[in-house]
């Protein structure tokens, strides 16, 4: 992962949520308040933004500057969450030009801090329930000898189907908790966002 | 969508130009997000700073003055502000002896509060956080993200912004804030959904013959719908929501405020508030103190909450104490 | 019809009721149909007493008070009330000086408070009437019943109601009532209709994409239809209505009033007086005192009226007295 | 025209004021504000109760208590309309039990007080555009020797039809007015309710 990768990504996430704006702003109309899609095209669109005028000296300080960005233009929910997250990664990493293996420590990192800020676990119908799975797939691609390409290939499907999974249940942390049983059948729009963070990590690394 | 707006993204800005134009005692810094007294705060009194997602006018930048607050982030319509905000009101209006969050228990508030404590807290600036939860319609557990803040944040607002203009401690106004928020609590009633501006279409389709109960007032749906009933049964099963949480079966006096949602006129609030005082009489309850009216909106949503909070001398007195901003304005 | 209401005959005495509770400065007789300052008139000062149809609240009631209103007698739902109601508010409230009526220009309150002076005339006291017609979506004309009085109605109960106070003649309090009243002129536009409780549902259909023109606030149609516009277009035709008919343009200062119609958030208020203080200030006219909020409404209805008053230092000084009602309150 | 019919012809309005409740508003929804339907029925179930303990010595006295009545029950345009014709109708009576010429006389006070209060004149789309042809069918037929009942039932029918014919008019009084020509097209519920009441007088006085 170099920094000219990393700025494509986070292009392309950007490009994601711009397409995606109201899906997710659907998705959380009917178990939140309606605002997850304009929060991240606002949140991401910044961040592309910011970067076209930052000359970072690694991915980490690229990530970590992403991360600022999203926690100053967000808002919400997500805001602190994805921002602490990126900039968490960026904080962990320490070669200039990650490796998949150290790449993997850094996203990492990132689910830590969403985790340590939200106190959400697996099955409460969050971001999680799409990261958690991502960052499992990841690491076995990699373990069973796979490249940073196939392993994001691999997380991006998890997330996917992570977000998919969150539709039979019942939402405990966020906004949607105040629903109770009648959050079950709803897809999380966090966890939809992820999916689109991968997707598009996917996309930018795979030649 | 049927709104006065130019565009959706720019309601946000509109309306805070029109706050600026309207209301010549506040200063807007649309830059920074912020709403604060035109005047500077007095050296050594404690500085009150709330926020949230706009769409809930006139919380809170209409709360904003003197005997309130000293300043309000406003975010995005429905989404916490951003920590930036805060920390910039923090900074602006800073006595010298600590700022105050106000902050309504939502994930997004209160990740973004936090942060912007932290902030500030590195800027030498000392933070109390009050956190509002007072919506019954909310279960308080590990399954939810606990009460959501409503209606009390009006009461807390109100009641630490008279007790800091007296003059009070930190401490002192961080914990009456935490005292009103304990003894009030809130339920809400929609009778239609609501539109933001950048969804353009209603948050839940409601039935023409159906109501939405223990909704919150971000347009999330609510805890269960059922038919419309005489203003009566909804304010009896209401109330049986607030007083089953809040023990006031022994209070002798409470602060009532029956809140419009945005769309519902103040006729139909004071039939609700005619069934809230007939029965709490009837429970012994004296209402001392009441607003009936548009405080807590939930942009265009057609509804009302109830908000109950006990209330001994000291609350009344603070409570009675001069307040002078756009909303809420007597003895100045 | 989704309402909070125990039934559509019993909105108006549930909500008097509910007046009555909430505000203990107000004395309501239900059986008169009269609401009243609970404190006695002060010998020699000369009474205000206006009314009209329910549904606009705050309007009247929400304006009886120190510094206003000494009586307001509200009819059925959108229906001027009935003399008896005038004369027994003018008995009730008369301080041997004589009554001034602040009567709305609409063909049933002219009438129905025409008999009510003549009936006072008859005990003994002495009336006098502020016709309101500040409307200037009606032509003034042999062809209709003349401009309707909407929001100008705030403007001339607050100011005549500070003359009164200050202990003026009858004929002074008349004469400053009638020139607010030729100061001043409004329009509204709708969003939506508004649903009175005895029809159970919208006084008229309106497309998804479509406003209405100059209605008034009864829920009658407006004078013509047309697509959706941005806020700041709406203004700008508003404000070349309103600004044809005052001749403001050499009018160095203005109270503004922009008035949500009672289905209208506060969010969008701001967006509309952002663009009217724009406006103004574009033509050189200075806002020296503003109002942004609900005080002239018709029932649920979306939609918000603009309304201008020419001010010198006079009027602005009486803007300024004291004044505490339900609705109004500042400098007490 | 004796104490007792007359007693009727109020009961018989009530009751089709009553029965008309919903069409007088759906009327005056169209042009007006949506209540001349709850407005005349508040009068006249008023001045039906107000006669259950009323003992007059005079139709004309009867006439004037559901006048007054109307006046402090109605509220609107039309109350203190009909309820000074009512007035003026009664005070115009001399004769305890009137003749239909002299119930003439006093139908015309009470059309001459509505058009000095309101000064509407035939063709303004209001009450007058029912109530004037009415009275001269009732004239005319009495000139021609018809009876009261006669009378009445020409008087109803010329009411009905001058309601009918506010149709394709532009109001220029009260409410309707503000609409303009957009008031074209639409029925005048004043005119409607004046046609129900004539409506009801033709019923009782046939025998
Ligand atoms: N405690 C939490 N931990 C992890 N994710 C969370 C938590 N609370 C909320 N979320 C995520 O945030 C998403 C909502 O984000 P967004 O709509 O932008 O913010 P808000 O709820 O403040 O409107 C939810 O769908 C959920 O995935
Ligand atoms: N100046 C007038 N002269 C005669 N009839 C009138 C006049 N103004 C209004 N009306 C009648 O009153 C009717 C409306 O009555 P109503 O709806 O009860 O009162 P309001 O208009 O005050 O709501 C109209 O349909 C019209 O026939
Ligand atoms: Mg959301
Ligand atoms: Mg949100
Ligand atoms: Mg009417
Ligand atoms: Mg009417």
């Amino acid at each position: 992962m170099d920094i000219a990768l990393t700025r494509h990504w986070v292009q392309a996430i950007a490009e994601a949520m711009d397409e995606h704006k109201d899906r997710l702003t659907q998705l959380d109309a009917a178990i939140g308040d309606a605002d997850h899609g304009a929060n991240m095209h606002r949140g991401f669109s910044a961040a592309a933004t910011a970067l076209e005028t930052f000359q970072p000296e690694s991915v980490g300080q690229l990530l970590t500057k992403v991360g600022t960005t999203l926690i100053s233009s967000i808002g919400g929910a997500s805001g602190p969450l994805y921002g602490s997250a990126f900039r968490a990664a960026g904080k962990a990493l320490t070669a200039p030009e990650p490796d998949a293996a150290q790449f993997l420590v850094a996203l990492r990192a990132g689910l830590a801090a969403i985790q340590a800020m939200g106190a959400a676990v697996p099955g409460d119908k969050t971001i999680v329930d799409a990261y958690a799975p991502a960052l499992d797939a990841f690491a076995e691609e990699l373990d069973s000898g796979g490249d940073l390409a196939h392993a994001a290939a691999r997380a991006a499907k998890a997330a996917d189907d992570g977000a998919h999974a969150t539709i039979p249940l019942q939402a405990r942390k966020g906004r949607a908790s105040y629903l109770g049983p009648r959050s079950i059948g709803h897809q999380d729009p966090g966890a939809t966002s992820t999916a689109l963070i991968f997707e598009a990590l996917a996309k930018v690394v795979t030649p | 969508m049927k709104k006065f707006l130019n565009t959706p993204e720019s309601v946000l800005s509109d309306a805070l130009a029109g706050m600026a134009a309207a209301h010549l005692d506040l200063h807007v810094d649309q830059d920074a997000g912020v709403i604060r007294r035109a005047e500077q705060t007095r050296i050594g009194k404690v500085a009150l700073v709330s926020g949230g997602g706009s769409g809930h006018e006139p919380l809170h930048g209409g709360f904003v003055g003197t005997g309130m607050l000293d300043a309000a982030c406003p975010g995005e319509v429905f989404t916490s502000p951003v920590p930036d905000q805060m920390l910039a009101a923090a900074k602006a209006v800073d006595g010298g002896n600590g700022v105050v969050f106000v902050v309504k228990n939502y994930t997004g508030d209160v990740l973004n509060f936090r942060m912007a404590a932290e902030l500030a807290a590195d800027e030498g600036i000392e933070v109390q956080t009050v956190l509002v939860d007072d919506d019954v319609a909310v279960q308080d557990s590990t399954w939810t993200a606990g009460r959501r803040g409503t209606g009390a944040t009006v009461f807390v607002e109100k009641i630490a912004g008279a007790l800091a203009e007296q003059g009070a401690d930190l401490a002192a106004v961080a914990a009456i804030g935490r005292q009103v928020n304990e003894a009030s609590r809130s339920f809400a009633v929609a009778l239609t959904a609501c539109t933001t501006p950048a969804n353009g279409k209603p948050g839940f389709d409601l039935p023409d013959d159906e109501i939405e109960i223990g909704v919150g007032i971000h347009g999330e749906p609510g805890r269960h719908r059922q038919k419309l009933a005489p203003a009566r049964e909804i304010v009896a099963s209401t109330m049986d929501a607030i007083l089953a949480e809040s023990a006031l079966a022994d209070a002798g006096q409470v602060i009532v405020m029956v809140n419009g949602l945005g769309g519902t006129p103040l006729i139909e609030l004071y039939v609700v508030f005619n069934e809230v005082a007939a029965l709490l009489a009837a429970k012994g309850v004296t209402v001392a103190r009441s607003l009936v009216g548009n405080y807590v909106t939930s942009l265009d949503m057609a509804g009302a909450s109830i908000t109950v909070c006990r209330a001994d001398a000291e609350l009344l007195s603070l409570w009675d104490a001069p307040v002078n901003t756009p909303a809420l304005r007597w003895g100045l």
